[in-house]
Formats: structure tokens, C-alpha cells, sequence
């Protein structure tokens, strides 16, 4: 049983048993466990993420009326183990003229920067990298690293495309980082903390989406626009810029952003997850109920976990297979004059009624700070309607009139 | 934490002296402001050393790092701008030809 | 608060002068009620104050009044303040009720609402507009005056002089009031200018009063540097006014009679008195309520109030029942003179308001010949009544000018001269209104007897005059008074009575109500005024009201006058001059037709004694004379003109030795180029170190930095 | 030789040497990437200084933005200065002898005060730095002010920046 609710540490004590015991000293041994750990972290990850190649290739197939991969292996799964083999074996090109340790190290980056966020990432309340007291910076620091990693691809291909490609992205990602940033503040007053499993704690009572729907769903937007999926798909756009900052990179370097970009939607589904519905934690309380007890075990909330962040990465699809692309100034005003004011007001919302309501596990919470988010919310649609209406309205008035012979 | 509060003094000085060389011997304008992000970092370490150092309670030494970040970003955002700015109107960026206040 | 109201009296004109002009000249309607505001609110303010001294007893003793310090001489301070005393009571009260109604009269003298004249341009009077009614006739209808806002600017100034004037409480601040009311006479009396006459007028108006203001300043500077003070109760100190008037100056004179005699000059140049009497007459080319103003209600009244206020110093040393000093004796002369000596040239004139003008000079007369004997309450008192049937009569005339000007442009004969009385008559049907106010003013200014002010006034001069034995004044004064009530008829048949004489004066009309309603005021106050001062001792009707004015004005020195015991005979004098000239000039010029058939038609009465040729003659001419042969000819020319470019020359010589001997070799290449070059070779030396790069500033301190600090180690710190 | 001063060493000779690169390389955008790299040396020693927040912070303002918008800058500028020219001016002997000189004496400073040879002391249990740090920069009582500056500083900054960056209209 102590396996069943403690397995981390249970494999970590009896590693470091077998370690002494060969001889290591305590140090070592430590340092060696580490590295096992994040080793099997990582290999975790990118297992998870070869699936991910086939629920997207299947997802979307769906979408699109399509069947999808069915041929390799049953429902096609065997299916991205042949798209790595292939990957691996084209040849790997570096252009000429390109700054060869930058253009290498690119693509590494770009995995990097979405793994290193499996370290904060709770599976479950025993099974977690780190709980880092600034767990959710750290979000955005790693999001850093993507953007300089795709800066890097972008400059060192010695392709104007490419650099194109990259200053649109990393234009969009450093916009978007700041409505990210605002909104993650939210989520940190609710719980009163930065760290992921405090925030998870936070909502054994009441998941934060029904606190407030507006921080999720700027969340969920500038998560979107920060991973550059559609419909802020501009870095990558086919048929603007061949393929944005990735069009030098062939073979398993490309695969290295492919894998990267697929890994980090899902990631950002589990941080939706964790910061809006309540991570590997139950439904409401649900957990505490003695019939529920079996979901508090590690497995089932890690299961509960991945069904969780398998939601929030399908919502990502759904919306990048149904959105047309949007324009790169569009893109930008979207930010600037909607996003960073809206996410702001929720902010300052947030801060003043965590202060003035009742405190946290009472009706009176909840249900303010709801209404408060609808009546945003109408507000901001109302004012975009008559905002909408009044451009319209100058459309149609300076609508030169066809002349009829 | 067995590693004397001096290791990190010597590394923060090295740190800025690197910067201040460059500072000092680079041409380019940009360049010159790397140098004094350096400068800044070793700024930085010596605060955050000396925080955790000498008084973790009071947060001071943490306070003015923050402060440092802000100042930081500050000057590299409108330092670069009048860069660019020079750069549109001269088509230079070598400090040395940034001169036309001389004499 | 008393003291605060007083202090405000005098500034919303001000405000509306500084309104008008800066900001609202463009709108006539929000000027003249801004202007109209103005007086009004000073008229409550006045009203106010004059209500609240009747309401203090014995008032002459606890008068309002209040002090600040202003200018700093020295060790002391030069104060300035206000001061309401009985006489300025009495004043201010007639200045606030004449200044609304004159305000008011002039909206619609200056044909407020009608429309603009197509030929009108300012500086010229409106020349009249043409309106189409409904049916297309069109008729020629007065049109409003091109600088509407301005006169009421100028008018509001001119009030705010005439109340600083009255509420001073120093010679200083009178002085200052007393100047802007002679500026504004000169704006205003050339507010056409467009004509020469005006300008010619408003030029000899400013100069002829200058001249006395001039002597009234050295009398001001002399007072000053004998008492060290401006202010009126520091120098009516009994024992400063013993001082002044036991100190001997110049001519015979003591001290007190000399500056008495330097400021009366002041008031010669004001009222108008012979010899400076020149200007008044010529003021008439201004806008009647100018007219009004100036010549009945502030300007030459002022002149009187303020020899009435600086009585106690022109009479030091004497009291009642002594001889009169030197300085009296000549302001009585000159009064008498110039009242018998105006009326005279009156009884001539066929200009209505010209009639009017030496009515007021001769009237001015009276009151500085009675203050020349003594009775100042009684010239007090005749300042007061002759301010309201004064401004009366001139109103009324404007009026009637008013009323004729509209039937001449209603015939369309431009060649008829509106003011000329014998293009007149029978205007009594036309202009009723007009006629009966005009009547009781003419009448008042008659001295008609116990009904109108102007008899009670004059009586109390005959009878003090009588009473102390001036007989010559007396008789003086009685000839000028049968005179001014034959004139007045005379204007009154020749204006009034019989039948039109010429076409414009059957299309006369009665003029509007703003002219009107101050009319029927000022007539009320011309008959009502005078039943404040009714001998106690008077048959019949003393004792009905209290001599109320006597004991009020009279409170305002230390020892109040007593009143004058009664007479039959100047009673008997004052009745038969009046009727008597009353019947005679109704007698003489009932039938008169045309100037032909005038009598008195004489030349020198018409041409005024010939004055103006004569002064033309004595001054203009020998100063025209000196200024082209002497001054211009031979000093500027030769003398001055020699003398510079003498001076020039030389000076070009020597600063050419200059030059070339000393400027070029020595300092501009020795010590201006050396110094230069010194300059210049050490800066293009230095320059090299201040290259603009910053890198090199940075090593240059850095290098600074690390030698200091080694110098410091190795030598100071010396470890 | 514990395993800290291993890690501490490393990230040293990972910081001056990045460092070196930055303010010797002859390509700029190498040198940006230098600094970024000397810029991660520095969080490695916040994190072993357990200033986790700063640590975080560093990436985020150092690398996310101010490196990349470094790089753009060099990108934006790169047409006049070829990469392949000189980068040094030509006396920069005597800047490095003065960088020298300066750290010598420095460095002997540091060695000859005594205090600095301490060793830290283990942070208290419970002691909850990321509140702490919040708490003083937000209480009256501590560093309100300079925060509040600060933050006008940006502000400042941000719109100086937009203004004297933006194209005006007769730069067209």
C-alpha cells in the first residue's frame, strides 16, 4: 500500500537503499536518483507526446469528416512511431550560411523549453517534479525560453523567411505573455499562493473556471496565441511565409519543434487543468465523500489529471481546426486594446472582491465573484457591439455606391 | 551552503569588471549596452549574496534586485530605441560616430 | 460696515469701464446694462450710506471714515482713505441720483434699438438710418450711435472719478478723481471727433482746466510740505489751522489764503469761473448727456465741493462777523463777477444748450461768491438744488434737441440747426413731458418762488449775504438773478410757447421713456429738494419742516454757523427779481419771430464779451509767434541745432583719432585679437579632450578613479 | 570539495566565460546569445542563493525580454556594422588594463575584510521569502517608495521608448 499512495518516494528510498548499499555515498546517491527521476520524467513526456502525434492526427481527422491513420497498427496507433522513424532517417540539412551552433541548438531549446514545465507539472499530491513557490513565473519564464529559441531558428536559418517568420512570432509571444502574466495573478489571489499544488489545493472546494470564467478564457486565449497555434498561427503560415521560422530545419530537428509544439499544447491543457479545474483534485469536493476515498490514490489522480489536461488540449484543437487565421496587426490591437485592458479590470476586479467578500468556502465567495465575471463579461460584449456596430456603420457610410449604367 | 560569501564577491567583481571592458572597448553601440547588462547582473549578485548572507530576514537586499530588474529594463528599452532612432537618422551605430554635439 | 461700503462706492463703474472696453464692447446691450448695473449699484451703495448718516446724531462729529496706509515717505506713511462727512453726505447723494438718471437718459439718447445708419461712421454723430415699414414707405428714423459701448465706458469712468472724488478723504486721492474726470471730459466732450469743432472744443477744455489744475497741484505740494499730510482732518486741526493761518507767505497773504487762493485757481479752471470760463460754453459740442454730466451733475460741481471742503483753511483765522481776508474777499469778487458777467452773455445766445452753459457758469458763480462771504451752507446747499435742476434743464434740452432732431429728419431739411432756439416753438403740445420738466427746472433755476428748490437756495445766499452786509455782493447777485430769470423765460417762450417756426419743429415727438422717467425724477427732486432748507425764521412756512440741511451740512465744522437773522428785504429782492424776470422775458420775447426781432441781439453779448479773440489775441498768437520766430527759427535752428552739430563734428574728429590712434593698433589687435587668438589656440588644443565619444569620457574617470585610488592606498592610507 | 561549490564553480566559468564571449565576439548576435547564456549562469547562482523568485524573474525580464529585444535590435541595425569588421576600438588594451587594475583592487578588498569569508547560515524554517519579499514591496513601512518609482520609471520608460522609436512623420 505504500507504493499505492506514495510511489515517487517509495521508489526513491529504495533506489537510494540499493545505491548505499553498492557503496555511493549519500551525495552521490542523491544526485544519481535525481537524474534517474528526471530522466524518467522526460521519457515519460515524450511518450506521452508520440501519443499526442495520434490523438491530434485522429482528432483533427474527426473534425474534418476524415478517418484519420488506421492502417499501422490497430486505429492507426502504431502510426507516429513510423513518422519518428521517418523523421529520423531523412537527411538532416544545415543551409549554407547559417550559424551552425545556433541553428543546432534551436530545436533543442524549443523541446527543452516545454519539458523543463513537466517539472512543476503535479500528476498527482505524490507524484510531481518540484512545488516550486514561484510555480507559476516559472510558467512564463519557460515560455521565455521558447521565444528565444525561436528567435534563434528563426535568425541563424540565413533565411529571410524564416526571420520573418520569427519576428512575427516572437512578436506575438512576448504580447501575449503580458495578458498571460496579468491573468496568472488571478489564479494566485484565489489560492493566495504562487505554487502549483497549492493552487491545485486551493480548489478541492471550487475549481477556479466557475470563480472566474474570464481569467480562464483569457488564459486559455493567450495560451493559444503563446503557443502559436491557430488561430494565431502567423509564425507558420504556409502560404505567407513557407512555414515561418522552421522552414530551414528538415528531418528530426524539425521534429524536435513539431514535437515541442504538440507537447506544449498539452502541457498547457494541464495547466488549465491545474490552475482553472482543479488539477488532479476531484470534482468538488467529490473526494471527500467516503464512497469517492479511492480518488484520492496517486493513480487515480493521476488519471483524473490527464483526463483533465486531454480536455483542455481538445478544446486547443477544437478551436485550431474550426478558426480561420487572423491577421498579424488584427492579432496585435487584439492584444494590446482588448486582452492586457480586459485582463487587467479582471485582475483589479479580483483583488478587491477576494478582499471585500466573505471568506473562501462560502456561497457568498463563489456566487461574487461569478456575477462579477458575468457582468465583465456582458459589459466587455456590449461594448464590442457597439463598437462593432459603429464601424460598421462608417463601412457602409464611406461604401462608394456602384453606378448602375 | 559551504561556499564563502567571498567567492561570490570575486565572481560579481570579475563579472563587472568583463563588463566594463566592454563597455569601454567595444565600437558598437548595442554592444556597449550588453557590457552594462553585465555590469547590472554583477550589481545583482552582489545584493542577492549579500541578502542571503547577512540578514535573510529583511528583504532589502531582494528589494533593490527587483529594483535593479525595473531600472534594467528601462534602460535597455529606451536605450535601444535611441539606437534605433540614431540608426534611422545617421545610419550608424558606432558609438564614436555618434558625435555630432563635439566640439 | 459702512466704512466697507464706502470703500466699494466707487469701483462697479470701474468695473464696468474695464468690462465694457476689454470685453463686451462688441454687444451694446450688455454694455450699457453693465454700465447701467454699475451706477445702479453705487446709487444703492450711496443711498445706503447716506441713510445710515441721517440715522447718526450730531453726524458732523461721528462721521464715516477709514484709513490705509499707501505710500511709505520715510518714516511715515502717506494715508489714504475714505470719508463721508455731512457735506459729502450731502453730495454724494445728489452725484448717485443725477449719475442713474444720466445714465439711464442716454440709452435712449443714443437711440438704443433702432437701426444702424448706413452712412454712420464713429466719430461723427448718426446721421439717421431709413427703415421700410410693412407697407414699403420708408421713413427716416434716428439710428443708433456708432460707438455706443464706448460712451458708456467712458461715462462709467467718469462716475468712478466723480465718487472717488466725493468719498476722499485727502487732497490725494480728490486730486486723482479730479483728473480722471479731466480726461474723461476731454474724451468725452470730443467723443464726435470726426468734427473739428469737438476736437477744437474737447483741446480747449483739457488745456484751460489744466492750467488751473496746474496751480491746484503747487497748492496740494504746499500744503503737503507745510503739514506733512494730504489728509483733511489732519490739516482742520484747529491748531494746524492756526499754524497756517499765522504763518505769513507770499504777497500779504498768509499761508492758509495762499494755498486757499492756489486751490481756488483749481476751482476757477473746474467751475469755469471768469477767467477761465472760456471752455465750458465750447464743451457743448459733446452728446447732451456729456453735457449733463459735466456741466450740472459732477465735473464743475466738484470744483465748488472742493473749495466748500477746503473752507475751513481758505477761512482760517476768520470768523463770523470779522472782515473778510484777502483770499475771500477775491473768491467773492469773482464769484459775483462772473455770476452778473455770465448771465448776461446768457441773455444773448440763442443755442439752447449754449443758454444753458452760461446759466451754469453764472449759477457757479453764486455759489463761490456765497462761499466767498462766508456762508459755504448756503453755497452747499445751492450746489446740491442747482445739480438737480441743472441736469434737469440740460436733459431736458437733449430731449428737446432730440425731439427736433427727429422732425428734421422727418422733413428731410438738413440746413435746420436742432439746437437753435428760434427754429423752435410751440413745442409744448409736441413734447409735454419734455415741457413741464424743462418749466419746473426753468423755473427752479429762476428761484420761483416757495414751490422750487432753486428759490430757497438762492434766498438763503441773498439773506446771507445781506445779513453779514455784503451789500455789493448782494446787489451784485440780485442783478444776475433777475437776469437768469429773464433768460429763462426767454428760452422757455422762444423754445416752448407761440407756434412752430419751422417745419422740423411741427414734426417734433415726445422722446422715449429712458429719457423721460429720469426727467419726471430729476423734476421731483428740483421742487422737493428745496424743503429741506427752509429758514426756521421764514414767514408761513418755516417751522413746517426743520432747517434740516443747515444743521446737517453746518455740522460739518467744529463750530456750526449760525443762521442768519431774517430780513424782509432780501426775501422781497429775491421774489421781485425772480417773477419780475420771469414776466419780463415771458413779456419781451412772446411775439419774438427770428433773431432780427431780438433786442439784446448786441455783439459783444453775442460774441461773449469777445473772450475768446481776446485770449486768441494775448495768447494764442504771441505763443504762435514765439514758437515760429523764436523757438523754432532761431533757437531750435540756430542756437541748438548749431550747438549739435558742433558737437557732432567734433565729436566725429575725436572719435576718429580715437580709432585709428588708439582702438585698432592697441585694443582690437593687441588686447581684443591676442586675447582671441590665446583663446582660440588653447581651445582648438583643448578641444581634442572633449570629443563627444563617451567611451573616452568614461576611460578618462576611470583612469582618474584608479589613480586616485592608488594615490590614496600607497601614500594616504598608508597601510 | 562539496557537490554546491562544484555547481557554484561551474556556473562561475559559465558566466565569465560567457561573459568573455559577449564582450569579445566579433558577431553581435552572438554576443547577444552570450549574454543570454552568462544571464542563465547568473539564475543557476540566484537559485543557489534560494531567491527563487529572482531566479525566475532573471529568465523572465533578462531573457525573455531584454535579451530578445536585444537581438532585435542587432537584427534591426545589422546593415552598417558587418559582423566580419572589427568590433574592438583600438585602444581597447587599455580599457582591459583598466578593467584589471580595477578588479585587482577589488579583489584585494574583498579578501582583506574579514566578514566576507562567512559562510551562510541555513535559512529559519517556516521563513516564507517569496511573502516577505512581496509584503516589502508593497508596505508602507519598507519599500513602497522605491517600488512605486520604479514602476513610474517604466511607465516612463515605456512611453519614451514608443516615442522616440515610433517613425515620425518626416522619417518617411
Amino acid at each position: 500500500m505504500v507504493f499505492l499512495n506514495d510511489p515517487v518516494h517509495f521508489v526513491a528510498g529504495w533506489a537510494n537503499g540499493l545505491l548505499n548499499g553498492w557503496g555511493l555515498t549519500a551525495n552521490l546517491a542523491t544526485i544519481i536518483i535525481y537524474l534517474v527521476g528526471i530522466t524518467l520524467l522526460i521519457v515519460f513526456a515524450m511518450v506521452l507526446d508520440i501519443m499526442l502525434v495520434w490523438v491530434e492526427r485522429k482528432v483533427v481527422a474527426r473534425f474534418q469528416d476524415r478517418l484519420g491513420p488506421n492502417r499501422v497498427g490497430p486505429f492507426g496507433l502504431i502510426q507516429p512511431f513510423a513518422d519518428i522513424i521517418k523523421m529520423v532517417i531523412k537527411e538532416d540539412i544545415t543551409p549554407a550560411g547559417a550559424d551552425r551552433i545556433v541553428y543546432n541548438i534551436a530545436p533543442v531549446l524549443a523541446a527543452t523549453s516545454v519539458i523543463i514545465l513537466w517539472a512543476i507539472l503535479p500528476l498527482a499530491s505524490t507524484i510531481y517534479g518540484v512545488d516550486l513557490n514561484v510555480g507559476l513565473l516559472y510558467i512564463v519564464a519557460a515560455g521565455s525560453l521558447g521565444t528565444l529559441s525561436i528567435i534563434m531558428a528563426g535568425w541563424s536559418s540565413n533565411n529571410k523567411y524564416a526571420l520573418l517568420g520569427a519576428f512575427r512570432m516572437v512578436a506575438n509571444m512576448i504580447s501575449y505573455e503580458i495578458p498571460m502574466v496579468i491573468i496568472l495573478l488571478v489564479p494566485t489571489i484565489l489560492a493566495d499562493t504562487m505554487s502549483i499544488k497549492g493552487i491545485t489545493q486551493a480548489q478541492s472546494g471550487m475549481w477556479f473556471a466557475i470563480l472566474s470564467p474570464l481569467a480562464f478564457i483569457i488564459f486559455l486565449i493567450s495560451a493559444i496565441a503563446e503557443l502559436g497555434r491557430s488561430p494565431f498561427d502567423l509564425n507558420e503560415a504556409e502560404s505567407e511565409i513557407v512555414s515561418g521560422f522552421n522552414v530551414e530545419y528538415s528531418g528530426m530537428k524539425f521534429g524536435w519543434f513539431y514535437a515541442g509544439e504538440l507537447l506544449h499544447a498539452f502541457t498547457f491543457g494541464g495547466f488549465m487543468a491545474v490552475l482553472f479545474f482543479g488539477g488532479y483534485g476531484g470534482f468538488f469536493g467529490l473526494e471527500k465523500i467516503a464512497f469517492f476515498s479511492w480518488l484520492n490514490n496517486p493513480f487515480a489522480q493521476a488519471v483524473v489529471f490527464i483526463a483533465k489536461a486531454m480536455f483542455g488540449y481538445w478544446v486547443i484543437m477544437w478551436i485550431k481546426y474550426s478558426m480561420p487565421r487572423i491577421r498579424i496587426d488584427h492579432m496585435l490591437a487584439f492584444n494590446w486594446k482588448f486582452m492586457t485592458p480586459l485582463a487587467l479590470v479582471v485582475l483589479v476586479n479580483t483583488a478587491i472582491l477576494s478582499k471585500i467578500l466573505p471568506p473562501p468556502p462560502s456561497w457568498g465567495y463563489t456566487l461574487g465573484m461569478l456575477f462579477s465575471n458575468i457582468i465583465i463579461g456582458f459589459i466587455t460584449i456590449e461594448i464590442l457591439r457597439a463598437y462593432g456596430r459603429r464601424k460598421r456603420k462608417d463601412e457602409t457610410r464611406f461604401t462608394p455606391q456602384v453606378v448602375q449604367d | 551552503m559551504n561556499i564563502p560569501l567571498s567567492w561570490y564577491l570575486i565572481l560579481a567583481a570579475s563579472l563587472f569588471c568583463v563588463g566594463l571592458f566592454g563597455v569601454l572597448s567595444r565600437k558598437n553601440a548595442i554592444a556597449i549596452l550588453l557590457g552594462i547588462e553585465l555590469m547590472l547582473n554583477a550589481v545583482n549578485i552582489n545584493l542577492v549574496a549579500f541578502w542571503r548572507y547577512l540578514d535573510p530576514i529583511q528583504m532589502a537586499g531582494q528589494v533593490f534586485a527587483v529594483i535593479v530588474f525595473a531600472v534594467a529594463a528601462a534602460e535597455v528599452a529606451v536605450g535601444l530605441a535611441l539606437i534605433i532612432s540614431v540608426y534611422r537618422r545617421r545610419n550608424t551605430v558606432v558609438a564614436d560616430d555618434i558625435d555630432l554635439m563635439k566640439w | 460696515m459702512e466704512k466697507f461700503i464706502i470703500w466699494l462706492l466707487p469701483l462697479p463703474p470701474l468695473l464696468s469701464f474695464f468690462l465694457i472696453i476689454l470685453l463686451t464692447n462688441k454687444s451694446n446691450k450688455l454694455s450699457h446694462s453693465i454700465a447701467i448695473g454699475a451706477a445702479f449699484l453705487s446709487w444703492l451703495g450711496s443711498m445706503v450710506i447716506f441713510i445710515r448718516a441721517l440715522g447718526v446724531r450730531e453726524f458732523g462729529k461721528n462721521v464715516f471714515g477709514s484709513a490705509i496706509n499707501w505710500l511709505p515717505t520715510g518714516a511715515t506713511w502717506l494715508k489714504v482713505g475714505v470719508l463721508i462727512d455731512p457735506l459729502s453726505a450731502a453730495v454724494i447723494f445728489f452725484v448717485a441720483w443725477t449719475v442713474l438718471a444720466i445714465f439711464i437718459y442716454s440709452v435712449g439718447y443714443h437711440n438704443f434699438g433702432q437701426l444702424k445708419g448706413e452712412h454712420d461712421i464713429p466719430g461723427l454723430p448718426p446721421h439717421g438710418a431709413v427703415s421700410k415699414d410693412e407697407n414699403g414707405h420708408q421713413h427716416n428714423v434716428p439710428s443708433i450711435e456708432p460707438m455706443y459701448a464706448r460712451f458708456f465706458a467712458f461715462i462709467s469712468l467718469f462716475a468712478f472719478g466723480m465718487y472717488t472724488l466725493v468719498v476722499s478723504d485727502n487732497l490725494l486721492t480728490l486730486f486723482v478723481g479730479w483728473e480722471i474726470m479731466g480726461l474723461c471730459s476731454y474724451l468725452l466732450i470730443g467723443f464726435w471727433f470726426g468734427k473739428p469743432s469737438a476736437r477744437n472744443a474737447a483741446v480747449k477744455a483739457f488745456m484751460t482746466t489744466r492750467i488751473g489744475d496746474v496751480f491746484m497741484l503747487l497748492g496740494i505740494a504746499f500744503v503737503y510740505s507745510f503739514t506733512g499730510s494730504l489728509s483733511f482732518q489732519e490739516i482742520f486741526k484747529p491748531a494746524m489751522l492756526q499754524a497756517l493761518a499765522s504763518t505769513p507767505a507770499f504777497f500779504g497773504l498768509t499761508t492758509a489764503g495762499f494755498i486757499g487762493l492756489l486751490l481756488f485757481i483749481g476751482t476757477v479752471g473746474k467751475s469755469a469761473q471768469w477767467p477761465l470760463h472760456v471752455w465750458l460754453p465750447d464743451a457743448m459740442e459733446g452728446p447732451t448727456p456729456v453735457s449733463a454730466m459735466i456741466h450740472a451733475a459732477t465735473m464743475v460741481s466738484a470744483g465748488v465741493y472742493m473749495v466748500i471742503r477746503m473752507f475751513p483753511l481758505i477761512s482760517a483765522g476768520w470768523s463770523e462777523g470779522l472782515p473778510l481776508n484777502t483770499t475771500m474777499s477775491i473768491i467773492a469778487f469773482i464769484g459775483a463777477f462772473t455770476a452778473l458777467f455770465a448771465a448776461t452773455i446768457a441773455v444773448a445766445q440763442n443755442d439752447i444748450k449754449r443758454v444753458l452753459a452760461y446759466s451754469t457758469i453764472s449759477q457757479l458763480g453764486f455759489m463761490i461768491a456765497a462761499l466767498g462771504i462766508g456762508a459755504y451752507v448756503a453755497a452747499a446747499f445751492h450746489l446740491v438744488t442747482h445739480a438737480f435742476f441743472k441736469a434737469l434743464l440740460f436733459l431736458g434740452s437733449g430731449s428737446v434737441i432730440h425731439g427736433m432732431e427727429h422732425g428734421v429728419l422727418h422733413t428731410g431739411d438738413h440746413t435746420i440747426d436742432p439746437q437753435n432756439m428760434f427754429n423752435m416753438g410751440g413745442l409744448r403740445k409736441k413734447m409735454p413731458i419734455t415741457f413741464w420738466t424743462f418749466l419746473i427746472g426753468g423755473f427752479a433755476l429762476s428761484g420761483f418762488p416757495i414751490l422750487t428748490a432753486g428759490f430757497w437756495s438762492k434766498d438763503e445766499i441773498f439773506a446771507e449775504a445781506f445779513g453779514n452786509g455784503h451789500l455789493t455782493v448782494f446787489i451784485v447777485l440780485a442783478i444776475a438773478a433777475f437776469l437768469t430769470a429773464f433768460y429763462t423765460m426767454r428760452q422757455i417762450t422762444l423754445t416752448f410757447f407761440g407756434k412752430s417756426r419751422t417745419k422740423a419743429a411741427e414734426h417734433a415727438s415726445e422722446t422715449t421713456w429712458s429719457m423721460t422717467v429720469p426727467l419726471i425724477i430729476l423734476s421731483l427732486f428740483a421742487i422737493g429738494y428745496g424743503w429741506v432748507g427752509i429758514p426756521e425764521k421764514f414767514p408761513g412756512f418755516g417751522g413746517i419742516f426743520p432747517n434740516w440741511f443747515h444743521n446737517f451740512v453746518g455740522g460739518t465744522l467744529t463750530e456750526t454757523p449760525k443762521e442768519v437773522v431774517f430780513s424782509w428785504i432780501p426775501l422781497f429782492t429775491s421774489l421781485g427779481v425772480a417773477l419780475g424776470g420771469l414776466f419780463f422775458g415771458w413779456l419781451a420775447y412772446r411775439r419774438v419771430e427770428s433773431p432780427a426781432e431780438d433786442k439784446l441781439q448786441i455783439p459783444i453779448l453775442i460774441n461773449k464779451y469777445y473772450f475768446d479773440e481776446l485770449y486768441n489775441f494775448v495768447f494764442v498768437k504771441p505763443a504762435e509767434w514765439v514758437a515760429e520766430k523764436f523757438s523754432y527759427l532761431f533757437m531750435d535752428r540756430i542756437v541748438i541745432d548749431g550747438f549739435l552739430h558742433g558737437v557732432a563734428r567734433s565729436s566725429l574728429f575725436l572719435g576718429s583719432l580715437f580709432r585709428n590712434k588708439i582702438d585698432k593698433p592697441i585694443i582690437n589687435e593687441l588686447i581684443g585679437d591676442g586675447t582671441g587668438n590665446i583663446v582660440k589656440n588653447s581651445g582648438s588644443g583643448l578641444r581634442k579632450i572633449q570629443a563627444g565619444r563617451i567611451q573616452y569620457y568614461m576611460i578618462a574617470s576611470l583612469t582618474v578613479l584608479v589613480i586616485f585610488a592608488l594615490v590614496y592606498y600607497f601614500l594616504i592610507g598608508g597601510m | 570539495m562539496t557537490v554546491e561549490r562544484i555547481i557554484f564553480i561551474a556556473a562561475g566559468v559559465l558566466i565569465l566565460g560567457s561573459a568573455l564571449m559577449v564582450v569579445t565576439t566579433r558577431k553581435l548576435i552572438q554576443a547577444a546569445l552570450w549574454l543570454v547564456s552568462a544571464l542563465f549562469g547568473v539564475t543557476i547562482l540566484y537559485a543557489m542563493l534560494q531567491a527563487n523568485f529572482l531566479a525566475v524573474v532573471q529568465v523572465v525580464v533578462y531573457i525573455g525580454a531584454i535579451a530578445v529585444l536585444f537581438i532585435f535590435a542587432v537584427m534591426l541595425t545589422r546593415k552598417e556594422m558587418r559582423d566580419n569588421s572589427t568590433q574592438t576600438r583600438s585602444n581597447w588594451w587599455f580599457s582591459a588594463l583598466l578593467g584589471g587594475l580595477i578588479l585587482s583592487g577589488l579583489v584585494f578588498m574583498i579578501l582583506g575584510e574579514p566578514q566576507f569569508s562567512r559562510l551562510a547560515e541555513s535559512i529559519p524554517p517556516g521563513l516564507d521569502t517569496l511573502r516577505n519579499l512581496g509584503t516589502a514591496l508593497v508596505s508602507p513601512g519598507a519599500y513602497v517608495l522605491p517600488f512605486e518609482v520604479s514602476s513610474i520609471l517604466l511607465l516612463g520608460a515605456l512611453i519614451g521608448a514608443v516615442y522616440i522609436a515610433s517613425r515620425k512623420e518626416e522619417d518617411k
